[in-house]
């Protein structure tokens, strides 16, 4: 019971050190969208302040897969452009392998440990420069980060990742333009691993493909981690495809961390309302004829969040408390909610999926 | 709505004292302003006084300070050509050369318009093709060719139309006007032609170009699928969303027209500001260069504003903070 | 070394390949076009070569020969297929040297302003904040005086600037700079709207993870793929640039008539159009016409060829 | 219209050998070949396939919408027994939004950003029905209301920039009923929705269906969605129905090796996989389609036929299948017939 | 009767000092009078003097006519001719020149004054058909009493407003756009025009002018440029004027530099050798200027003076012959066998095909290796350069009409040498000949008309023997007029209205 109150920041200790690969500790980041000084006097509207990410905190174990899920706009890829330095972070910090990352200064002294994250993105029609020869895509981190190696060298480099995610080596010579979907998203991941990287940010590589796709996609990241040992951080709004891949799962909601814990126990016994409401929207293709209450409204704007835990506006179990205060994690290191109403025992049992 | 105004004039402030600015080294530092005011045998010791009692001695800024605050009272100098104060000169040339602009811009776009909107929504058909290619002439010929050959025929052959200058112009105080007398309203005929066919072209194409843009759009599919009138889908949908950016460029366009009848003027010998650039630029004249750069300028950000304030009216996105909010 | 090559003629297959080239190919008005084009030049570049006579050179020149009419005319010689002027310059010679002056006036100054407004551009574009307003502020202050107006006041200020003699020598120079300082905007617009889809498109961002320099990602990236607007303004531009010398020339304040350019050619025979010796405004006329609309009509076609969506 | 006494035998959406054309300088694509379906009245047809299987193109097809240079090149399309593909551009329009209803997939672009919902919803309702402003103006926020927009009588007059996206798509949807029409092709309703809005979308989509009987072509990718939602799916790949049947049967029991394989390749959560069944390679571009069978170079079973012989739908159990290894059941159901 | 004519220049001020100019002056002569008038055959007659006596060489009187109103109202007395005679010579004047010698103006009685000299000028009043008597009233009632504002920051009243006593006065003047005036209905003489209103409006483009006069919207239109009097002529309602003007265009040389301004000869300054100089006069074909630049509108000149100018037609004189071998033998003995470069000044809109001549000229010498590099330009900065105080030129294109229609004024203001007093004022090569000088004073203060004949033409002797000039030719005069109208053309180029009658 004492143990289980304990309020956790984190879903797993950094305690022992080199396990970590990437540690994030109340990562904050605001956008300031606020109209012009002069409207803001006239109409007496003050600032406007996307809060995009509101103070998350994560670790991610070396050879794990670390997912966010969450609908759109509650900051997903945010914390994945964070991560990998996109954004300089508004507060809080990132620490790879125990080096501080946060700052962009912190990133340009350790030169190395960007070229050891790298990042896959959503669109495969725009993640690729259309006047590029595909070699030269894929070569362009080689060139970067290890200047002087031979053009030959490269070359057979660039045609080792090609093959490697299941292209020719002679698809080099091609433009983006002349492959489609899947394979332009291979080519991006041939692109990520050509920096030898050990941590992959995906934010979203799925979820523009279609589903045969999708399995050729995902079944190459995984064997791609096992091969290699890489660790990713995955982004996605599918929890079914989260499901398959992940070994921890966190769930976002309006910038923060409402519930995380491993792939299984999350999926298997939610606790969280909101992790209940996606769950329960997902389409059932098993037909399994589940009666299934949809969760009615969207989510709140991020410039004026609902007071209280962000949820509440939508959330069959809000009571006054939770439409004042801002509910802690609870939990273990690898497995918390934070939700008044876990905490308070109100919890209906759920279903089963 | 009131902040976008008074943005607007703020920067439409900034964009004046820049041109002053402009107008006021060119003013100072291009030849010797006492060089061109006084006699070619006048003492040295008479510069210098003369030097001293304009305050051209004075530091820079100080000059500039002065000359912005005369340029604001409407003091513009004196022509060193034919002197006589420059804004009174500017001034008995504003009206022909706003009224040929005007004429010009309306016959441009009263034309362009349906132009464009045709052959945006039928690009296919031949009188499309015929309009595009007509088009295409207006931009490829000069407009001093076309002016000559105009009057060539028009003047000269077939004797219809005057061939120079306003015609009888009714003196309305501070206005004059050619356009409430017929000998007026034919003297304007050819050189608003002349000026307006190009600016015909351009919004033609432009209207063309934002019109295949938006029909392409799927509101407009959606709208068909809606089974609404092609009226409507047309003149209703398509044409609304095709005036924001051509109301942009048009207007930047019409701005752009004071400047151009520069050459109108020259070869229909039309009394307006152009007339008085061009001699002006060969005299190296440069009180009349200054003010007319200061005037051309003022219209530009007034023509500007008004279609900055216009966008806003036609397109809602742009006052969200009249309606509710979204989210 | 070979690898270099086999690329290239790679890309010159590819090129032919494309739907550029097809739709080229498939469009007789610009192949048309085109064939003017290239011929215009070529024989502007080749001038004294393919012209008879050098009508910038006074010596060649012989009063007794002038206002002579086209060769069909009774008085008409071969010599002069196109007739000559009031001062027995061939008309077709000063066609071509005419037209020399032109182009190089106006693809001088497009390059010129494609140069500047591509970087304030770029830079206006992704370096976004001040550096994008400030570069914006001063384009639409530029873009309140078209570009005769500029060119007039450069050239006025140039005349009262330079020492006379120097005037003439230097015209071009102010001319080219002129036309260049009033026609940069266009780029500079588009490519720092370009710019702005572009940096915050994946690519972009995949670069920047890379850890690439935002000079670099400026070069390699997003130029090239900016690149097609900024051919179109630029052929669209070079026949406004054409055009707007010929008005300059016009207006007096043009190149000087001793070498003179196509609008030069038009403006003094803009003076024999009355005496019946139309031949010397109606060839360079033409002339002038034909080019900027051969000019227009590749630039029209480029536009439509580059636009993904009219596809 | 006798059709809505009659008993729903008769169906209300007929498609009958559909071929979908478009000229380009390398000859002619077909992006639609030769496919046949029925709707019958309150049935939900869900059509699913990858991306650019030819699923919006036939939902153009039937509304009369398809972009030039884009044509009809055979076949028939039926509404109400009537045929509706050769009917000249007015006569069409009135059957647009009235007979048949539209949903897109974008509510962002759908709506024009320049008129307020309720003035889009008026003149839609106006062209249709014979209705005065006001009464237009009472039907539009009832509409609004039923898709469920709070404060509708308020909201009418805001411009869409003003709605999020799940409430934009239900105006859409609002818009698209608007003249209660028979029949609604929604193509991907809810592609660009989070999962959660587009489970309220779904809902709204099928009880509107069913109180007003109306027939449904929904097209979509995702197989989560029809399975929920539709009574029949049709499977396209590459311009062709590959099976078509009852709901039921198409997911739990996949007869085209291509069906099966998307199945299989959908990730669910509770299926601990190594790896997801995977097809190889991905659907031919429209003028590199191979003969025989579309589907042919990536079929694990594909044998020497169907790199020959292109199959035509063939009945098999309570499905049609367009694959070879149903020929034989194909040929004994029609013995036994 | 309303008169419309064009003209292609401006009217650049309504102040008649302002501006020496002929079209300017001209106009104004409609306006305002001066003592003396020219009647259409250039011969001087009375005016608002109504005699003249020379009392004394140096004491010439003026009689004043009585009577004469200005347009104001006010009556001209002897006050006003004072006046006249300061405001002329004050600075800003362009006109100092008319009282040129004139070392005192003496008011007699209010009809007479007396004008003294310091040495004996029989051609005093020469050119004082175009000194305008001004209203001294007027003047100091509008600030007006200097010819232009020192300061150059307010506009001088005179700028734009007239008082004269001529038989026109203004009705509107809008600056470089037109001008309109109607008859003085109290002018002191008869009226022999039959106008009631007489509009001028400046078309510059030339085809647009001949356009104006060919479909009737002007009445009367010039300068007509020469390739068009075919055209004006054919035209059922126009017609051609072209008779010969008293103008000589020529060339000038800096021949007092010790080294050109604009040249690639270095060191020495080629036009000091007489060779240089005939070598060019050799090298230009001035028949094929008369014919193809002028199109036979001009007449081929040996002197610096036309045949209307007492001392210009003198047989005695023949021009060099147009030889460019001789040219180029003569360039090569003085040393330039490959000849040089020269830059040259010329305007472009001031003479009859300026421009075109100096291309023809710049064409010719090319011929025999001079390489000219022309500097053509609007006559306000093409005058503003060559003339004093800055000569900046080394070879230029000028045209100089006498306005006393006498030697002298010629022998004195473009081949005197160039001193303080006025003497050589538009001598810009600085040629210098003692001799012509000497003879030149003499030749002033001579009074007998048959010596003085022979003086003016041994010193004319001198002048083309030493190539001081290269003279062209006289151009003609261009107008073109409708058939409704009738007029007198002077060959002075002036257009005076009170000649004009219209049908
Ligand atoms: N550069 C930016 N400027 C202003 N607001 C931003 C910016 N980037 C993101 N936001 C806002 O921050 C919030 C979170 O955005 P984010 O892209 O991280 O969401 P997401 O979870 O990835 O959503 P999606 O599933 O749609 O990709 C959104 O409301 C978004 O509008
Ligand atoms: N204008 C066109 N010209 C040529 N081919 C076209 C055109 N429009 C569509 N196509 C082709 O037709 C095929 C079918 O397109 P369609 O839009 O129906 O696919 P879809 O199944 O709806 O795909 P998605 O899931 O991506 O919406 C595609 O291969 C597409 O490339
Ligand atoms: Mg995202
Ligand atoms: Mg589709």
């Amino acid at each position: 019971m004492a143990e289980a109150t304990i309020a956790a920041e984190k879903p797993a200790e950094a305690g022992n050190g080199n396990d970590m690969l990437l540690e994030v500790d109340g990562l904050v980041r605001h956008f300031d969208v606020s109209p012009p000084f002069l409207n803001r006097v006239l109409e007496r509207t003050g600032r406007r302040i996307v809060r995009a990410v509101e103070g998350v905190s994560f670790s991610i174990r070396r050879g794990e897969t670390f997912s966010l899920v969450g609908e759109s706009g509650c900051g997903k890829s945010t914390v994945a452009r964070l991560v990998v330095g996109l954004y300089p972070p508004s507060a809080g910090t990132l620490q790879f392998e125990g080096v501080d990352i946060s700052s962009p200064r912190a990133r340009r002294e350790n030169p190395t440990i960007q070229s050891r994250m790298q990042m896959i993105f959503q669109d495969p029609y725009a993640s690729l420069n259309p006047r590029w020869r595909v070699a030269d895509i894929v070569a362009e981190p080689i060139r970067v980060h290890r200047k002087g190696v031979s053009r030959t060298d490269v070359l057979a480099r660039v045609g080792e990742l090609l093959r490697q995610v299941g292209l020719s080596a002679s698809d080099g010579e091609k433009f983006p333009h002349e492959f489609s979907g899947g394979q332009r998203q291979r080519i991006s991941i041939a692109r990520a691993l050509a920096g030898e990287p050990e941590f992959l940010v995906c934010d979203e590589p799925t979820s523009a493909l279609d589903v045969s796709v999708q399995a050729q996609i995902l079944n190459l990241m995984k064997r791609l981690q096992k091969r290699l040992g890489l660790t990713y951080l995955f982004i996605s709004h599918d929890l079914a495809v989260v499901y398959h891949v992940s070994t921890i799962v966190g769930v976002m909601y309006l910038g923060r961390l409402v519930e995380w814990g491993p792939t299984k126990e999350l999926f298997g016994a939610p606790r969280h309302p909101y992790t209940r409401m996606l769950l329960d929207a997902i389409p059932d293709l098993e037909m399994s004829g589940r009666a299934r209450i949809p969760v009615a409204g969207e989510v709140p704007s991020p410039i004026d969040p609902p007071p209280g835990c962000a949820f509440h506006p939508r959330c069959p179990l809000a009571s006054d408390r939770c439409r004042q205060e801002v509910p802690k994690a609870v939990g273990s290191a690898t497995a918390a909610v934070a939700c008044h109403a876990v905490e308070e025992g109100r919890l209906p049992p759920w279903h089963g999926a | 709505m009131l902040a976008l105004i008074i943005r607007r004039l703020l920067q439409s402030v900034m964009v004046m004292l820049t041109v002053a600015l402009i107008a006021f080294i060119m003013f100072r530092f291009v030849g010797d302003p006492i060089a061109q005011m006084v006699g070619q045998d006048t003492p040295i010791a008479d510069r210098e006084a003369m030097r001293e009692q304009l305050g051209l001695n004075d530091p820079a800024p100080i000059q500039f300070a002065r000359f912005v605050f005369n340029v604001v009272q409407g003091n513009f100098g004196i022509s060193y050509q034919k002197g006589v104060p420059v804004d009174e000169l500017i001034l008995s040339r504003l009206p022909a050369t706003l009224e040929l602009s005007f004429v010009a811009a309306l016959f441009a776009l009263v034309v362009a318009i349906p132009m464009g909107i045709y052959t945006g929504l039928y690009p296919r058909r031949w009188l499309s093709n015929v309009f595009l290619t007509v088009s295409l002439l207006g931009i490829s010929l000069p407009t001093f060719l076309i002016g000559i050959l105009l009057i060539l025929f028009f003047g000269v052959m077939l004797g219809w139309l005057p061939t120079y200058g306003r015609g009888e112009i009714v003196d309305l105080g501070a206005w004059t006007t050619g356009l409430l007398t017929e000998s007026g309203i034919r003297s304007l005929l050819m050189p608003a032609f002349t000026l307006g066919l190009f600016q015909l072209t351009l919004i033609m194409r432009l209207v063309r170009s934002e019109m295949l843009e938006v029909m392409r759009t799927d509101y407009i599919k959606f709208a068909r699928a809606r089974g609404l009138s092609n009226r409507a889908v047309h003149f209703g949908h398509a044409l609304k969303n095709t005036l924001v950016p051509v109301i942009t460029i048009t207007g930047l366009q019409l701005g752009s027209i004071i400047a151009f009848s520069i050459i109108t003027e020259t070869v229909f010998q039309w009394p307006g500001m152009g007339l008085l650039i061009v001699q002006a630029i060969q005299f190296v004249d440069i009180p009349v260069m200054s003010t007319y750069l200061i005037v051309i300028a003022f219209f530009f950000v007034i023509i500007n504003m008004i279609v900055d304030i216009l966008y806003h009216v036609v397109d809602p996105r742009l006052r969200a903070e009249t309606g509710g909010k979204g989210h | 070394m070979s690898d270099t090559t086999s690329r290239i003629s790679d890309n010159i297959d590819r090129f032919f390949d494309s739907d550029v080239w097809w739709s080229f190919k498939s469009s007789k008005v610009t192949i048309g076009a085109a064939i003017v084009t290239v011929l215009i030049i070529i024989t502007a570049i080749f001038a004294h070569w393919v012209a008879p006579q050098n009508p910038f050179d006074p010596a060649q020149l012989d009063l007794l020969d002038s206002s002579l009419p086209p060769v069909w005319y009774a008085d008409g010689t071969w010599k002069y297929m196109l007739g000559t002027d009031d001062q027995g310059r061939d008309i077709l010679s000063a066609l071509l040297y005419g037209s020399r002056i032109s182009l190089m006036v106006g693809g001088a100054s497009v390059v010129a302003a494609a140069l500047i407004g591509v970087t304030l551009g770029l830079l206006a574009g992704y370096l976004g904040g001040s550096v994008d307003s400030l570069i914006m502020r001063v384009a639409d202050v530029q873009m309140s005086f078209p570009a005769i107006l500029v060119a007039l006041l450069i050239d006025g200020v140039a005349r009262g600037l330079l020492p006379n003699e120097r005037h003439d020598e230097l015209a071009i120079w102010v001319l080219i700079i002129a036309i260049s300082l009033s026609t940069w905007v266009p780029f500079a617009r588009t490519v720092r709207g370009s710019t702005m889809v572009e940096k915050n498109r994946e690519y972009v961002q995949a670069a920047r993870v890379i850890g690439r320099r935002p000079v670099a990602i400026m070069l390699h990236h997003v130029l090239p793929n900016v690149m097609g607007p900024v051919l179109v303004i630029a052929t669209i531009g070079l026949a406004t640039a054409i055009l707007t010398e010929a008005a300059l020339s016009f207006l007096g304040v043009g190149v000087p008539p001793t070498s003179p350019s196509l609008g030069t050619l038009i403006q003094i025979g803009n003076n024999f159009l009355f005496s019946g010796e139309w031949w010397m405004v109606v060839f360079p006329g033409i002339q002038l016409a034909v080019l900027v609309l051969a000019v227009n009509l590749l630039g029209d076609w480029l536009r439509d060829a580059l636009n993904p969506k009219l596809r | 219209m006798t059709a809505s006494d009659e008993p729903s035998d008769r169906p209300l959406l007929e498609v009958r050998n559909l071929r979908i054309e478009f000229p380009t300088r390398r000859g002619t694509l077909v992006a639609v070949d030769d496919i046949s379906f029925a709707i019958a009245p309150g049935e939900v047809l869900g059509v699913v396939g990858e991306s650019g299987a030819g699923k919006s193109l036939t939902g153009a097809a039937i509304i009369g919408l398809l972009e030039p240079p884009g044509r009809i090149g055979a076949g028939e399309i039926l509404l109400e027994g009537e045929r509706i593909d050769k009917l000249p551009y007015e006569e069409l329009r009135k059957i647009r939004g009235k007979r048949i209803g539209t949903i897109f997939q974008d509510p962002l672009t759908s709506l024009n950003p320049l008129y307020t919902v309720g003035e889009q919803l008026i003149e839609t309702i106006r062209t249709h029905l014979p209705l005065g402003e006001t009464e237009a103006r009472a039907r539009a926020v009832n509409l609004l209301e039923e898709v469920g927009i709070p404060a509708a009588d308020e909201r009418i007059d805001h411009y869409p920039h003003q709605f999020s996206g799940g409430m934009r798509q239900r105006v859409v949807i609002a818009l698209a009923l608007c003249a209660e029409p028979r029949m609604v092709v929604a193509d991907e309703p809810t592609t660009a929705l989070d999962v959660s809005i587009q489970a309220q979308i779904i809902s709204l989509i099928k009880r509107l269906c069913r109180e007003n009987g109306t027939a449904v072509m929904l097209v979509t990718h995702d197989m989560g969605v029809i399975a929920e939602t539709a009574d029949r799916v049709a499977v396209m790949y590459a311009g062709r129905i590959a099976e078509i049947g009852p709901v039921t049967e198409v997911v739990k029991h996949a007869k085209h090796p291509y069906t099966h394989g998307l199945m299989g390749s959908i990730p669910a959560i509770g299926h601990d996989v190594d790896a997801l069944t995977q097809i190889d390679g991905s659907m031919p571009r429209l003028n590199e389609i191979p003969t025989g069978c579309a589907f042919n170079p990536r079929c694990p079973k594909a044998f020497d036929r169907c790199r020959v012989e292109r199959p035509s739908l063939m009945p098999a159990g309570r499905s049609s299948v367009a694959c070879w290894l149903y020929e034989d059941e194909a040929k004994e159901a029609a013995h036994g017939g | 009767k309303e008169l419309r004519f064009a003209f292609q220049g401006d009217l650049k001020s309504l102040d008649p000092y302002n501006l020496n100019e002929t079209f300017t002056l001209g106009f104004l002569g409609n306006i305002y009078e001066g003592l003396t008038r020219r009647s259409p055959d250039l011969s001087i007659e009375p005016a608002l003097a109504e005699s003249w006596s020379i009392e004394e060489p140096t004491r010439w009187r003026f009689n004043l006519r009585k009577g004469v109103k200005f347009q104001d109202g006010t009556e001209l007395t002897a006050d006003d001719v004072l006046f006249s005679a300061d405001r002329v010579r004050a600075d800003g004047s362009d006109l100092k020149t008319r009282l040129a010698g004139v070392v005192d103006v003496i008011k007699v009685d209010d009809h007479t004054v007396d004008f003294v000299t310091d040495a004996p000028n029989p051609i005093l009043h020469a050119e004082w058909s175009t000194w305008y008597i001004m209203s001294k009233a007027w003047a100091e009632k509008n600030g007006a009493t200097k010819p232009q504002a020192a300061t150059g920051n307010e506009e001088n009243y005179a700028t734009r407003h007239a008082n004269g006593t001529g038989p026109f006065m203004i009705e509107t003047h809008e600056v470089g756009v037109r001008t309109v005036a109607v008859p003085n209905p109290n002018w002191w003489d008869k009226a022999t025009h039959n106008l009631t209103k007489v509009t001028f409006t400046q078309i510059a483009a030339d085809p647009t002018r001949v356009a104006a006069l060919l479909s009737g919207e002007v009445d009367m239109a010039y300068p007509i440029p020469l390739q068009d009097q075919a055209r004006v002529d054919a035209n059922p309602g126009t017609r051609v004027l072209a008779g010969p003007e008293l103008r000589t265009i020529f060339l000038g040389m800096d021949q007092f530099r010790d080294e050109l301004l604009y040249s690639n000869i270095k060191g020495k300054n080629p036009f000091k050798d007489h060779r240089v100089r005939e070598a060019f006069f050799r090298a230009i074909d001035i028949e094929a200027i008369k014919a193809k630049v002028m199109r036979g509108n001009s007449q081929p000149s040996a002197m610096m003076v036309a045949p209307g100018v007492q001392g210009g037609g003198d047989p005695r004189f023949t021009r060099l012959g147009y030889d460019p071998d001789k040219s180029k033998a003569l360039l090569a003995e003085a040393g330039y066998a490959d000849g040089f470069e020269v830059g040259m000044d010329c305007p472009n809109d001031r003479y009859v095909n300026d421009e075109q001549i100096c291309l023809a000229v710049v064409s010719m010498l090319a011929k025999v290796g001079i390489k000219v590099n022309l500097n053509a330009q609007p006559k306000a900065l093409y005058f503003k350069k060559i003339l004093a105080p800055s000569l900046d030129t080394s070879f230029y294109l000028l045209g100089w009409t006498p306005g006393s229609f006498d030697s002298w004024n010629v022998l004195y203001n473009i081949h005197g040498c160039p001193d303080e007093s006025g003497k050589g004022k538009f001598n810009l090569g600085g040629y210098c000949n003692p001799k012509v000088d000497e003879l030149t004073a003499k030749v002033l203060s001579e009074t007998d008309a048959d010596k003085r004949a022979k003086m003016v033409s041994d010193a004319w002797a001198m002048t083309i023997e030493d190539i001081s000039h290269i003279p062209l030719h006289q151009q003609a005069l261009s107008w073109g007029v409708s058939n409704k109208v009738e007029l007198a053309q002077r060959a002075d180029n002036e257009f005076h209205w009170r000649h004009v009658t219209i049908k």
